[in-house]
């Protein structure tokens, strides 16, 4: 099985595929360029914060930021989003405000999770950019149902999921597409292949060359995209969003594109990867093959990324900053709230139990 | 007021949300034009068509998982799980994912739907069609556990799980699916989640059960009070396993101060096991005897020997006498 | 995607492809047309029994013989088979005994599964047929493991598994043909396509043309065979295996038959199909199309059809009469053995709680 | 004697046993040459190369599945979870087929196997890297679970896990992974599966932990011992769950007549509760007063609270002061 890479410009940022060029304003680009560089430096900082100690976790997405930065510009905000950890990006580009955004990382008293998860693991209701799980996968078939829920609506939302090439090999990915299939149902199932499982590499994960293809055995159009190519990604899933809203059923998408960081704040590559690997994967990156491409077309001049940068960095310090000095703690009671709707006898006595007990004792240090 | 049999009841109550509210969709493997293999749903998808009462693939977890994420979208799913069996293939997705969402989302995206699923043995159905696997999700916080025994309380109780904000796990006592009857109230009326109900009153023991286990210790019941008129039971349906009406059973063990629990599922880790260690916190100075259960042994659920392994009258009496003669 | 189907004789039992031709001695075709007679009259006097309430519930194979025995004819007693409920013919092929298997459907005191399991649950360890289970698929990545076993411990022996077309739509389908791809085991699995799920057709468990198609997500090679043709039968899986054995790897393979009975005993399948379907398939009867081959070849004449049915008969009636006077249930303590190795403290004080208790109240009567 | 942790203890065991029985193989997510997450089987895939100790595509339910068939067919599979909180998708082939292969052929195909996942909380993982899944394992027959809360006890019972006939649910104490230190006994030598421990004698409570848990109770015990020798605890690890030890429980709150359940897992339907209820059976009148459990909440495992959440000495030592002036 031969599939084509989609693409539309070059390592170069040259057009190379003029018919599938995105016809944006420039501004709308800009938008775009600004995200992506917004997140890789957000990446940059937290990782140096929790090197410094001062963050708990974080997930970088560094080279793989067209894949969901894209996406979320070929949609719609009243689209809804399901992200695994590795694609919050697109809650940025959709307007998710980067105090909070640093609550949640920090899960003090205003993040909007209540301090209940783990970095990284963000929820935008507002923005149609659902709660993010740690399990591997488990939100395609919750697209799926929302997409079908859209269409047994007659609304003309579309749902995406954002997933990694580990993600593939998950049952429930199986029963996803096979559900998205048989319900002709307008979601968007997107892997974005980095090429690495934390330590697994993508060759472990299936023996056929590409992830597309699976699309085969559900009936449903199997895209083979360069992940790191935005223009390609916002071109195939508007092309996916469309086929969707024309009720003509669900697309599988393969991004590819590369993990150039470590896994996770708590991985360490060198064990298991050669260095060089990532090195390769520079040359392709996507912001400069976009910046290259812009700047072409005249739509991009030095001095506003410099302001950009200059602003972000600000920005990023003050949502630190923000976040640093908001109480480190969601108060107590939320603790036992939203397990139900309403807060049950018996998380009633345990909160009492446990409030009743603080007061002894005084509160926990935080260890 | 008709008289229904449990199936029936479930099916009235369905029909009647699904005409009330559009939100509501029905999914599940047979449960369209065959009405499912117990025929719960009979008439459903002649009356709603096959875009509310949908014929799925062969999959548990997309069953489950495509529901989610419709609950999230606003409808109210009540997916079918053709046995409870089954139901262990969605078991991530009901843990991990539903169980979890309204927690983690810090109350912003809640998934209100119903689960039903029928669980017990004693069907001839072997290890694979008749499991009560109710402790299996009542351990698991964000899920509530609901199971009816009779017609009346399976309707009330199953419109007031669908209009319920929370996850409902809807398990239905197969064993007595058909058998017991009653008549049961037309048109629309709800049962609170949380509320047991004294089935039988009485004032030496307390016996705990659900589901058909309730039909098993009103036997019990019955044969005890000929025998002599020995043995005086208070026989109490809990009805909701999750949250369970603590009070009610504490009101009961007060007067009795004797327990008897009564289940099918194995017995290690059961839910009685929940109940005991909850009295006896609470209660420890009214119990006149060690609180006991008689339950399903700590096998998979056997084919032939059935109902040496299910509870029955003469093994919930051998308790009694022993809580009474203590 | 087009897939032939492969056939070697047509509906007549006309040869179409001598290049598949299986080349077996005539003895050894005599026994597998006596095989498919067999599980059919042994399925028709079951199915009657059980009518008359001595039966507790049974699943027959009537049309779908060809598929599982034509695979136990195309392997070796050696090479594991994993059955679903509706292949025990296969048992019976590698030598099962009637009384022993109709012991198993009584789940009396001589039941080789202590009457645990509902009847057709077989297990025959010294035929490598491993305990059928209820639940769909589940057996499939078994059969995976005990390939993968088999290959890393350099034996040559090989492992099927079949299920029904609703197996395809499971979660454990996925990760075991995934398994089966990655680590290239000798494994034959087979979906014994017959058109229905209970009362769910087909075309709900996918909207793809074939089953065999969705070897492509595996890497594997998908056949697509008709399951009504058992010399096709044994031409497909004879070439699974030798692929396996050769280490080349596991085989998908999609046989294409179809239910023309009810799902089981408890199912009537008036309500959901219409009469006229399973009728056309009757004339594309697996064994009818053997029997003129058989016939047209000179391998067969009909007196030893008539021998064989009535010895047939005799012993089905033989096995009958032998599990009804078995006492019909198991000794009580075995409902507490084989839960472990040894029987831990719990489970032997709940064996005395009940021995006890049966003491003074008496034995159950069974309901 | 080598000092390890009980990380290196895992290790070492798997290693002995991999030297010794050639049927013996790992596999799981990132158990190759990453040697796990937690590095747990580190030089395994040096020493025995790719096909004893594997990387698998992530898919929890084909690493339970396949290794079923493997040991079918004769070999000790070892698989590990990453996690325990993704164990899920692998429940059905735990519950329904690892845990029934015996009972159901009659005996003819035994599965042994051990998963190994690491469990528990403390280590800032929030809901999915903190999950103490324990009882729903304890409920389903045919399955064993261990769990260790040192390294001695890991490397004796994981060796005695992969030699015993049964499935094994080996959990492992994540949060003391590395800071539960001992001196290991070099070479083979196992712990009997089913044996609890007294880890400290006492005669006024007694405390029933298991895991991390234990080390919690011993630093409780310190404290208590220190506010005037005013509370004498006797601490016991249970370290088999299923079958556990019964008689070493009930012998010591014979001496003790007071107890405290100590678990990281939500309160309700867990392990606590079945310690409860079998105690209260068979002493009741031993107690001179309830047995109190402290647990986690009945709510998903926290992230910011994560101490909040987690039994501590404190807690504890709350729990000993209620049962000793009641
Ligand atoms: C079901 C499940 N199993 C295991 C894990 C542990 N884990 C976390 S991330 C990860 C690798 C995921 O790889 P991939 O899907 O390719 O996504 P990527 O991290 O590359 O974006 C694993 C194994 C998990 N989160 N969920
Ligand atoms: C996991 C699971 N879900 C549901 C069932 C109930 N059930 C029993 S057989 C069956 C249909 C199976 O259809 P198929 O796989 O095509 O096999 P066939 O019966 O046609 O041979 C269903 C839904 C089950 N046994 N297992
Ligand atoms: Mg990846
Ligand atoms: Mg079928």
């Amino acid at each position: 099985m031969k599939l084509e890479v989609i693409r539309v410009i070059d390592d170069d940022g040259k057009v190379i595929h003029p018919e599938r060029e995105p016809r944006l304003t420039g501004d709308a680009h800009r938008k775009v360029l600004h995200a992506l560089i917004r997140i890789r430096m957000v990446d940059e900082r937290m990782l140096r914060l929790q090197r410094q100690g001062r963050l708990g976790f974080y997930v970088s997405t560094t080279g793989e930021e067209a894949t969901h930065i894209g996406a979320a510009a070929a949609l719609r905000v009243s689209d809804w989003f399901y992200s695994a950890y590795r694609e919050v990006g697109a809650a940025l580009y959709r307007g998710y405000a980067l105090r909070t955004f640093m609550c949640q990382l920090f899960g003090n008293a205003e993040d909007p999770v209540k301090g209940r998860q783990m970095p990284v693991h963000h929820s935008v209701r507002d923005l149609n950019f659902v709660t993010v799980a740690s399990p591997v996968a488990t939100q395609i078939p919750h697209a799926v149902g929302t997409a079908w829920a859209a269409k047994l609506q007659r609304k003309d939302d579309v749902a995406v999921a954002f997933f990694g090439d580990g993600g593939t090999s998950t049952p429930i990915f199986h029963t996803s597409c096979l559900f998205a299939g048989v319900f002709k149902v307008p979601a968007i199932i997107v892997c974005r292949n980095n090429g690495w499982a934390i330590s697994v590499p993508r060759s472990v994960q299936t023996v056929t060359p590409t992830f597309a293809q699976k699309a085969i055995a559900y009936g449903l159009p199997g895209v083979l995209v360069d992940g790191n190519d935005v223009l390609a990604m916002i071109h195939t899933v508007a092309e996916a969003a469309a086929r969707g809203r024309r009720g003509e059923g669900a697309t599988l998408i393969e991004a590819r594109t590369y993990r150039r960081g470590a896994h996770s704040s708590s991985d360490d590559p060198s064990v298991y990867r050669d260095a060089d690997e990532p090195r390769e994967w520079e040359t392709r990156d996507p912001i400069d093959r976009y910046r290259k491409y812009l700047t072409h077309k005249g739509e991009l001049t030095a001095d506003v990324e410099a302001r950009w940068r200059h602003e972000i960095t600000e920005e990023i310090t003050d949502a630190i900053r923000y976040a640093e000095s908001v109480p480190p703690k969601p108060p107590l009671r939320t603790m036992f709230e939203d397990v139900y709707a309403e807060v049950p006898w018996h998380l009633e006595e345990q909160f009492h139990e446990l409030e009743e007990h603080l007061r002894r004792h005084g509160a926990k240090s935080g260890h | 007021m008709p008289e229904m049999n449990i199936i029936q009841a479930v099916n009235d109550a369905l029909r009647i949300e699904m005409r009330r509210d559009p939100r509501v969709v029905v999914l599940g493997e047979d449960v369209g034009r065959f009405g499912g293999v117990f025929r719960a749903t009979t008439g459903l998808y002649e009356e709603f068509g096959g875009e509310r009462c949908i014929d799925t693939p062969l999959a548990e977890s997309g069953i489950v998982g495509t529901a989610i994420g419709m609950a999230l979208y606003g409808l109210r799913p009540v997916p079918e799980i053709q046995f409870a069996d089954f139901i262990y293939p969605a078991y991530d997705q009901i843990v991990n994912e539903l169980a979890k969402m309204r927690y983690r989302s810090g109350g912003q995206y809640p998934a209100p739907l119903v689960i039903r699923t029928p669980v017990g043995g004693g069907i001839k159905g072997g290890h694979y069609h008749s499991q009560s696997p109710e402790a299996l999700f009542i351990h698991v916080p964000g899920l509530k556990v609901v199971i009816p025994s009779n017609p009346i309380d399976a309707k009330g109780l199953l419109l007031a799980s669908i209009r319920d904000e929370d996850p409902v796990i809807f398990m239905e006592p197969k064993r007595v699916y058909r058998a017991a009857r009653g008549d049961v109230p037309e048109g629309d009326y709800t049962i609170p989640i949380g509320e047991a109900k004294i089935v039988r009153e009485g004032r030496q023991v307390t016996i705990l059960a659900w589901g058909a286990m309730v039909h098993t210790c009103l036997e019990a019941a019955e044969k005890a009070s000929t025998l002599d008129g020995r043995y005086d039971l208070e026989i109490i349906d809990l009805r909701t396993l999750l949250p369970f009406d603590v009070d009610a059973i504490l009101t009961s063990v007060k007067k009795t101060g004797r327990v008897v629990i009564v289940h099918e599922a194995p017995r290690t880790c059961g839910f009685g096991a929940e109940l005991a260690a909850t009295i006896q916190e609470r209660a420890l100075l009214q119990l006149q005897a060690p609180i006991l259960r008689v339950t399903g042994f700590d096998t998979p659920f056997p084919y032939t020997l059935e109902h040496e392994y299910l509870p029955d009258a003469n093994r919930i009496l051998d308790a009694v006498a022993r809580v009474v003669n203590f």
